[in-house]
């Protein structure tokens, strides 16, 4: 915790970020903060702990009012793709940011099956290894096609269409949201047209989602939107060799033409 | 497609060039339409006259590996999508019958089993076809064509099986009476004559008698032909045929009597028509003539026809050869007469009779006696006869008949016992009463008529038949009916007689070049006959007709010698009544500033290289022919098929240069071709053949010359394994019928091998179309030798004669990316020339000012097609309609017999203003093709051209869900849901002008760039050339000759001048392109002009044209020894200081230095014509030198193929390496000086040695230009692997980029000669002047656009778009789509998960409308 | 309908005839049509296409001919 | 509590053909110019550029009740719009195998290249996808909503 007050004090003062978008210890638990040269005072205040908030949102809002004041933000793993993506989606400027790693506890990713639990550097935790295979997918991969069906229509016939999965989601910065359009999902009906609501925004996500996993912390009724957006990843990954907010050339494979790497034998198998 | 719609553009298909003069810039030129026998305005090309029309003949389009109609289109979708009907002249069948039966015409349905339809063509010209079916002595089977093949058709035994089995399905064509009309007219004789003139009379609704004089109707026909060849149930039958409508036929009163003209006349008969015939006997005026058992063959028959009682003799003679004396004799016989003999006093050819009666009576036992004459009955005392007293005769000269005289011979008399004689030797009309009421009668006896109209002397009087012409043939009476009755109508309608009517020309039999060869012979069908015991026995009918299988059979054998048959059967089948036979051709003139020739190739035809089989062997085909195998629409869908027997081949070969590189035969040139599509073939065979193929191409050089061609080849031979195998081919066998073949072939080595083969594809070369001398001689242009269009020193576009241009394989053979560049250079030849005239003539249509929808609540028309039967015949139109006008927002349905008709536009127009239309919807056929027509005619009813949307119900309904109508009806009903449901959320689309500057920058000053520079600017528009260097002219300043001797030099110097003085022309020398920006029409390029000034230049269009560099190797001492050059510089040696070589002794060439390998995997193409050459020079300096050109393959491709020949003449040693052993190059000391030393291991020969040289000059590579990497950044256009600049399509786009309004030409696109250089230039030109003659630059309709609210500038969207149309605007953080590039694929659209993005025309809304109305119903 | 216009600029005619209707025909056309001249194309068969529209596929890059 | 989908007899599939008009929808009409028959169960909608049809459009279609989506496009290299069909391919890729994931079954969704000259071709490819849709059954959607 000391080590990441230092740094932000330290950035602050040597006025190299106008502000910090970090966690403050409010009532008993943490909740996100603007600490400002203002407010130096309070950095004691400043925790990192395991809970998550989508501080990359709250980035980009900030950003987006004051576009020529440069930011700090706590990053974790998930965190540092997502801005590395925001970069490239051009929704932040590469010169305008300064994350400050942390590296995450096991038990944290354990619980997100994280491939890559730590950013490229970190001030607080140690590095743990990410899981490979997430055992979810395995889970459900495991079901024949009838048992997937049934599982998903089920999960899919609780959503009470909230949209609090795209409001809490870093990487979902649209002006407006395709899922609110009328001709598109009917309006005045729950649950929503399943399967289309849920895989088009799964669609969405190629090239998008950091797997950070807000979305499925964020959903009422608990639909595991998660695995699905890492099938999302793993899909993208097994056909164009793409790890979405890994390297910060490239566009998502469905965002360029590129050459033609699939035959129709890969598709129709 | 896009031509058929063109509204500067005016197709004259079917057509050909009569004459063109005057001179460049106005010419008047007439040319011939043939005539398609369809209207071109009125065929909707819905293919139902093919359907019903019977000729079937070999499809050109298919190589006649499949059949068409004689109503064809070349293929399916062919523009003008218009059918025409392909007409011979008349067939000499139809010519020779005297009633002019349509023969071919229904002879070719029956070959179809269409009896009822075969029977009402005859009907329309015979109305007895079951008489003339049996008694018809068929003048047609003397003239029918097939004779030259086998044997004629049997046409009059296919007319009797189509009447007799038309008549036992108790059916009968219909025929339609016209209305009552009042006047009466008479008939005198019920003989054919009589009987036709009735009937024909009776369907023009005259009131018809027929007087018959004898008891029976029918006259010759009952009185004269007996039973056995005529039964009477057919005769009473198609008697029946004339009475039933309304005829009425009096027997037993003959006229002459108590009933005379007059008093017929008098009985109110308006006109009399006289066919008594001819039942005169002639008698044999001799000496006991009078005896009683001498009787007249006429009444003979008559008698024993009419059953009256007779008493016969035991030997019967019978006098004369016609069809009576025959029918007298076997009547004799079935009478119980013993012996029966004919006399005649002519030979055998000259009896009239017809072959199959005087073969049944010999076959009964009549014995026939020819060349014998009575001269005396021979009486017994009570006048009973026992024998005639006869001579011999010999033929003398010609008589008035045309057939020789009989003369007798002095004292040959001799006797003849019988106890009976008939007198048949002619018959003669008995009109003796005619003469006293005014009808003259001639010297014959016959009545004398007016031949065409048959009037006689007498007003109202006509005659025909045996009355008039004397005894001659049925079929003629029948004729002479028909004209009678034609003649009668017109005379009481006060018509005049003569109008418009012609005598039938004699018909003769056509020479063999009418006749397609190959024709398969068969045998002439044969009828059965009664047994000869059972003809005895009675009258039974002795001739049995056709079985139906016979009858199909001889159908088949007919040629179909005029085509098009006129059977009618396509009228009747033409809903849009398109059809009229007798249209004629029709000419038109008009008046034109220039002529371009691009008539093509035609391929050779290999028939006359026997030993290969072609024609002979039928798994021996063409290339165009297996082209046609693997086409999809081709005879077997694309599965890879064997002609002969169908089955799958597993091995096939190719044989190159067949009919190419072939002194001997007169075609001497490489078609530059086929190689690649030898290659090309192979691979795709590979692709379509079920099971692994093993394909082997059989070449002497393989010439893969063009871009990317090398690479080809090479893969071919690695990757897909095909088999090259060097060679010369010099036979193909078929073993033994089975289809399999074996190539008998000679490889380098010497060796001759045979292999098994199941297909060889003959790689047969490109010749001058048959039609190009009389095309050239029309134009007054000259062709070379061998038939090619003779072009000009460095334009190869231009033609001998100023102002006509050529282009494409008519003036030697190319491959269609050198076509598309020289077809673009000659439209840009042209261009310049008539700069002064451009816009003249052009068409700008005004329409009314178009109507503001906006906001309005939608109204939609909805018109629903039946196109004839083709939608309504499986659809329910009228249901569909019904069901159209519940659909939301449809305030207006109909339908229509062919909504795309002209007229129908008009009612669509008229529609609109009524109903106050603001959307149309159609449901007809595929938008492909019709979309934009109606779209025009939206824009003529003042509505905006997008407010319309199509429903295809036939082309993806009716057409092809024909089993199952309701299925069809129902999906028809949803597609128009579907259209209207997204008509609804259509908005009106403008097409927005954007302005442009009109003027060119071209990048490069070398001949390309020099080139097109001039053309541009000749076309009036301003350019501005860049040239890197301080001079222009690039590497063409180092070349002197080009092969064909043409100056380099001065063409070079003529070009600077041109340019350095040309008004319209800014040269910017030792000038770069540091930077560029904007788009088509509207560039901004600034250019370091040298001394750090730079200059902006704004500019419409870009063209290419930086040149090339050639290759400086390492290998082989190069820069280490001067007596190692490159091609060049050997050139530039030659030309300036020639004294330099002529003394070398040996001079040694290597070929493909640089080129062909890893490195630069290409072929430089220019390489082996430099090197021949320059070895000519050297020639011609030094005859005695010794020159080795060292090569890997020699591709002197096309004309240029006769100097590699004129090289080896000279004596010139070609020697081949393969690229693993190629030769090596040593410095060895000999003779105290250092030699250089090429070493070889010559392929031919086998073994390796050296060769001392004196001179070595290395066929150097063509590389691409070093800046093509920046020039690339600066215009966004891309290179390829090798560095060449990539073209949009290497096909049909040659020079353009698949950015619009970038153009590129010269060695930057491929090495390749000066002239191809400079026809790519023009050609770069011409698409260039298609942006700058515009005024503004029209944006398309339906493109992409980018609400600026919704978008969040993440830039998804920019590099999905294949013409980088979408830009990023810093400023405004967003994305921006350039409506001049995008192309409106909508890529972005579907990619931006925002929806910011949306493609006019198909916005997700209307889309998902679609969706939703799909199934709404179901 | 083939109006003769005496052009008043020059006495040249501002139109071109093009004799055969294949690829090499139907590309100088285009070309014509779209630079501002009227364009007669005569073609010897009832359809224009010549022998590319006979062809299957077109090398070297096999794209359908049609 | 979704139904068993299997094949119910007498059970006519509804399919949904997204065609691109340069190529396969010129392959569907030389179908129909050539006579060639075939099912009538798809109803077609044409678009410019297979490039056109989004993730959303398919999902659409299945949602209201398509039994079968067929996209047909141009040989990859034969595209009007020169790529337009190198992003189909990626997209239909993703889709189906996320609807895989999802328990759909994917077979539904069937994507081929057919070129204007392939009439033949084109009636193959509906009278296999509509028969193989049969045997399928109806798809889930349709026995939910």
């Amino acid at each position: 915790m000391k080590a990441m007050q230092a740094r932000v004090r330290k950035l602050l003062e040597e006025n190299k970020i106008d502000g910090f978008i970090g966690l403050k210890m409010e009532h008993g638990h943490p909740a996100p903060f603007m600490f400002s040269r203002e407010n130096l005072g309070e950095m004691e205040t400043l925790v990192v702990g395991d809970v998550r908030y989508p501080l990359n949102k709250a980035l980009l809002k900030v950003s987006g009012q004051y576009p020529d004041l440069t930011f700090g933000v706590m990053v974790r793993g998930c965190d540092e793709r997502g801005i590395t993506e925001l970069l490239k989606w051009n929704q932040l400027h590469r010169d305008r940011v300064i994350p400050v790693g942390v590296a995450c506890s096991s038990e944290l990713a354990q619980l997100c099956e994280c491939y890559k639990p730590y950013p490229s550097d970190w001030v607080v935790g140690e590095k743990t290894e990410g899981i490979a295979k997430s055992k979810r997918l395995q889970k459900i991969e495991g079901m024949n096609q009838k048992e997937r069906l049934s599982y998903w229509l089920n999960q899919f016939n609780k959503c009470i269409k909230c949209y609090g999965c795209r409001d809490v989601c870093p990487m979902c910065f649209c002006e407006v949201c395709s899922l609110e359009d009328r001709n598109f999902i009917l309006t005045g009906k729950l649950p929503p047209e399943n399967p289309t609501f849920h895989l088009s925004r799964a669609v969405h996500m190629v090239g998008r989602c950091i797997d950070c996993g807000l979305c499925e912390e964020a959903c009422p009724s608990n639909i595991p939107v998660r695995t699905l957006y890492k099938k999302i990843n793993e899909i993208v990954k097994e056909y164009f060799d793409y790890r979405t907010g890994e390297s910060s050339e490239g566009k998502s494979p469905l965002n360029l033409l590129g050459e033609v790497t699939l035959e129709l034998s890969d598709v129709n198998k | 497609m896009e031509l058929g719609r063109h509204l500067n553009v005016k197709i004259l298909s079917y057509s050909e060039v009569l004459e063109v003069e005057g001179e460049p810039g106005r010419y008047r030129v007439r040319v011939k339409e043939h005539s398609r026998f369809i209207d071109p305005l009125k065929c909707t090309g819905c293919g139902e006259c093919p359907r019903v029309c019977p000729v079937e003949l070999p499809s050109e389009y298919q190589g006649g590996l499949a059949k068409r109609k004689a109503t064809y289109i070349p293929y399916a979708q062919s523009i003008p999508n218009v059918y025409a009907i392909e007409k011979a002249e008349r067939p000499p069948c139809t010519m020779a019958c005297p009633a002019g039966v349509n023969v071919q015409g229904y002879v070719a349905l029956t070959s179809q089993g269409r009896y009822q339809d075969a029977l009402e063509v005859i009907k329309r010209d015979l109305p007895f076809p079951g008489i003339l079916g049996r008694i018809c002595p068929h003048p047609c089977e003397g003239v029918c064509n097939r004779e030259l093949v086998d044997e004629p058709v049997a046409i009059c035994g296919i007319k009797r099986y189509v009447a007799d089995r038309v008549k036992s399905g108790n059916g009968d064509t219909k025929t339609t009476v016209a209305e009552r009309r009042p006047e009466r007219v008479a008939v005198v004789g019920s003989g054919p004559a009589g009987l036709a003139c009735a009937y024909y009379l009776a369907l023009r609704g005259y009131g018809v008698t027929v007087f018959e004089a004898l008891p029976v109707v029918g006259g010759m026909l009952s009185v004269a032909i007996p039973e056995y060849r005529l039964p009477r149930d057919i005769l009473a039958d198609e008697v029946k045929a004339v009475t039933d409508l309304g005829v009425e036929i009096r027997v037993n009163t003959p006229i002459g009597g108590d009933l005379t003209l007059d008093g017929l006349f008098e009985e109110g008969y308006k006109s009399v028509f006289l066919a008594m015939g001819a039942h005169g006997n002639l008698p044999l005026n001799i000496r006991g003539e009078g005896a009683k058992e001498v009787v007249s063959g006429v009444k003979f028959l008559r008698d024993f026809n009419l059953g009256r009682k007779m008493e016969i003799g035991q030997k019967v003679v019978v006098v004369g050869g016609g069809n009576v004396a025959i029918d007298g004799a076997r009547s004799a016989l079935r009478l119980g007469a013993k012996e029966v003999s004919i006399l005649y006093r002519r030979s055998r050819q000259e009896m009239p009779a017809s072959d199959e009666e005087i073969e049944a009576a010999i076959s009964e036992g009549v014995t026939i006696t020819y060349l014998a004459a009575p001269i005396e009955v021979l009486v017994e005392e009570e006048g009973k006869v026992r024998g005639l007293r006869c001579i011999r005769m010999r033929l003398g000269p010609l008589d008035a008949s045309g057939r020789s005289r009989p003369v007798p011979i002095e004292g040959s008399e001799f006797y003849v016992g019988a106890d009976m004689v008939v007198v048949a030797i002619g018959q003669v009309p008995e009109a003796g009463f005619l003469e006293s009421s005014g009808v003259k009668v001639t010297k014959a006896g016959t009545v004398d008529v007016d031949l065409l109209t048959l009037a006689t002397s007498r007003q109202g009087v006509f005659a025909g038949g045996d009355a008039q012409t004397g005894p001659w043939i049925a079929i003629g009476a029948v004729e002479a009916g028909k004209r009678g009755a034609e003649s009668i109508d017109r005379y009481l309608r006060g018509e005049d007689l003569r109008q418009g009517r012609q005598l039938r020309e004699k018909a003769k039999q056509w020479d063999l070049s009418g006749i397609p060869l190959g024709q398969e012979t068969s045998p002439r069908q044969h009828m059965q006959h009664l047994s000869v015991a059972r003809r005895k026995a009675g009258f039974e009918e002795v001739e049995l007709g056709f079985s139906e299988k016979q009858a199909l059979e001889e159908a088949k054998r007919c040629l179909n010698c005029g085509i098009c048959c006129e059977c009618l059967m396509c009228v009747a089948a033409c809903k849009a009544q398109a059809i009229d036979h007798k249209r004629e051709d029709t000419i038109s003139e008009f008046e034109v500033g220039a002529v371009i020739v691009s008539p093509g190739f035609e391929e050779y035809d290999p028939t006359p290289l026997y030993e290969l089989g072609y024609g002979r062997l039928p798994n021996v085909v063409t290339s165009t022919e297996f082209e046609r195998i693997l086409s999809a629409s081709g005879p077997f869908e694309g599965h890879l098929r064997r002609p002969s027997d169908g089955k799958a081949p597993r091995r096939v070969a190719w044989i190159q240069c067949v009919g190419s590189r072939d002194p001997a035969n007169g075609c001497g040139f490489c078609s530059s071709v086929c190689c690649m599509f030898a290659i090309k073939e192979a691979e795709i065979a590979r692709e379509h053949s079920e099971q692994p193929l093993d394909s082997t191409i059989f070449f002497m050089d393989m010439r893969t010359y063009g871009k990317d061609f090398d690479r080809y080849y090479e893969q071919a031979k690695t990757v897909h394994g095909v088999r090259f195998v060097r060679s010369k081919v010099y036979g193909i066998e078929e073993l033994d019928g089975t289809g399999e073949l074996s190539v008998r072939f000679t490889t380098e080595d010497g060796k001759t091998r045979r292999e098994p083969f199941d297909l060889v594809v003959l790689s047969a070369g490109l010749h001058p179309p048959k039609e190009g001398r009389e095309l050239a001689e029309k134009l007054g242009i000259e062709l070379d030798q061998y038939g090619f269009c003779k072009s000009r020193e460095f334009m190869a576009v231009d033609t001998s004669r100023d102002g006509v241009f050529s282009c494409g394989a008519f003036n030697g053979p190319k491959d269609i990316p050198e076509t598309v560049m020289q077809s673009s250079g000659a439209a840009a030849r042209a261009s310049a020339l008539l700069a002064s005239a451009r816009h003249t003539l052009t068409r700008k249509k005004e329409y009314p000012p178009e109507k503001d929808v906006a906001g309005e609540e939608p109204r939609i028309g909805v018109f629903v097609c039946k196109c004839g039967i083709n939608i309504a015949g499986v659809v329910n139109v009228p249901d569909v309609t019904e069901y159209a006008k519940a659909l939301p927002n449809v305030v207006f349905t109909d339908n229509n017999l062919y909504t795309c008709s002209q007229d129908t536009q008009e009612i669509i127009k008229q529609k609109i203003l009524e109903h106050r239309l603001n959307r149309v919807v159609v449901a007809s056929c595929s938008p492909r093709t019709h979309e934009p027509l109606f779209r025009e005619t939206l824009k003529e009813g003042g509505l905006n051209q997008y407010l319309f949307e199509m429903a295809n119900i036939r082309d993806q309904c009716s057409w092809v869900h024909a089993q199952d109508p309701t299925g069809a009806t129902e999906k028809a009903k949803d597609l128009v849901r579907m259209a209207v449901a997204k008509a609804r959320l259509i908005e009106p689309l403008k097409r927005m002008a954007v302005d442009l500057t009109p003027s060119a920058l071209v990048i490069g000053g070398g001949m390309a760039g020099m080139a097109s520079a001039l053309n541009l600017a000749d076309q009036g528009f301003e350019v501005s050339l860049v040239e890197k260097s301080e001079r222009l002219g690039g590497i063409a300043n180092r070349i002197h000759r080009t092969i064909n001797g043409g100056d380099v030099q001065a063409y070079l110097h003529q070009q600077i001048d041109r340019i350095t003085n040309h008004p319209k022309i800014r040269v910017h020398l030792g000038s770069r392109v540091v930077d560029s920006s904007g788009y088509v029409g509207n560039f901004v390029t600034r250019l370091n002009v040298g001394n750090g000034t730079e200059e902006e230049i704004r500019h419409g269009v870009t063209i290419l044209a930086i040149g090339g560099q050639e290759f400086k190797p390492e290998e082989y001492y190069y820069g280490k020894d001067e007596r190692v050059l490159t091609g060049l510089e050997l050139e530039e040696g030659l030309a300036l200081h020639p004294e330099r070589y002529a003394n070398c002794d040996n001079v040694v060439m290597i070929q493909c230095v640089g080129s062909r390998n890893e490195e630069h995997p290409w072929c430089s193409r220019v390489c082996c014509a430099k090197s021949v050459k320059n070895a000519l020079r050297l020639k011609e300096l030094n005859p005695e030198m010794n020159i080795y050109i060292l090569y890997r393959d020699m591709r002197t491709y096309g004309l240029m193929e006769d100097f590699f020949n004129e090289a080896r003449e000279k004596g010139i040693v070609f020697l081949r390496f393969d690229p693993e052993d190629s030769p090596v190059v040593t410095k060895v000391r000999g003779h105290g000086k250092d030699l250089l030393q090429v070493e070889i291991k010559d392929a031919l020969l086998g073994e390796r040695f050296a060769i001392d040289t004196d001179l070595l000059q290395l066929a150097t590579a063509v590389l691409p230009p070093e800046d093509n990497k920046v020039l690339s950044q600066f215009y966004k256009v891309p290179i390829n692997q090798d560095g060449f600049f990539l073209e949009a399509h290497m096909k049909l786009r040659p020079v353009d980029f698949a950015t619009e309004g970038v153009y590129l030409c010269g060695l930057c696109h491929n090495p390749k000669s000066i002239e191809e250089s400079i026809s790519q230039a023009n050609a770069a030109a011409s698409r260039a002047s298609t942006i700058l003659s515009k005024e503004k630059l029209e944006t398309e309709g339906a493109i992409a656009y980018i609400d600026k609210d919704l978008c969040v500038g993440c830039r998804g969207c920019l590099d999905v778009c294949p013409y980088t149309a979408i830009s990023y605007v810093d400023e405004k953080a967003k994305c921006e789509v350039n409506e001049v590039l995008c192309k409106g694929c909508g890529g972005c659209a579907a990619t931006c998960s925002s929806g910011s993005i949306a493609l006019r025309g198909f916005r997700f809304d209307q889309i998902y409308a679609q969706i939703e109305k799909a199934f709404e119903t179901m | 309908m083939d109006r003769v216009a005496l052009s008043t600029k020059s006495d040249k005619v501002g139109a071109v005839m093009v004799v055969g209707g294949g690829i090499a025909g139907i590309q100088a056309s285009l070309d014509l049509a779209e630079s501002g001249y009227f364009v007669y194309v005569v073609e010897r068969a009832p359809g224009i296409g010549g022998v590319m529209a006979q062809l299957d596929k077109t090398f070297p890059t096999h794209d359908c001919a049609m | 509590m979704a139904k068993e989908a299997q094949s119910v007899p007498g059970f006519e599939p509804k399919i949904i053909a997204f065609l691109c008009n340069w190529c396969s929808y010129g392959g569907a009409d030389l179908a129909g110019v050539s006579r060639l028959q075939y099912p009538a169960n798809t109803r077609t909608i044409r678009v410019m550029c297979t490039a056109t049809i989004s993730p959303h459009h398919i999902l659409k279609a299945f949602q209201k009740g398509a039994d079968g989506v067929l996209v047909a496009g141009c040989h990859i290299g034969d595209c009007h719009y020169i790529k337009g069909n190198y992003m189909t391919i990626k997209r239909v890729a993703v889709l189906k195998e996320l609807l895989r994931f999802t328990g759909f079954q994917e077979e539904r969704l069937y994507l081929d290249w057919i070129s204007s000259a392939e009439g033949v071709r084109f009636a193959e490819v509906i009278r296999n996808f509509t028969q193989k849709v049969k045997e399928m059954g109806p798809s889930h959607l349709r026995t939910t909503y």
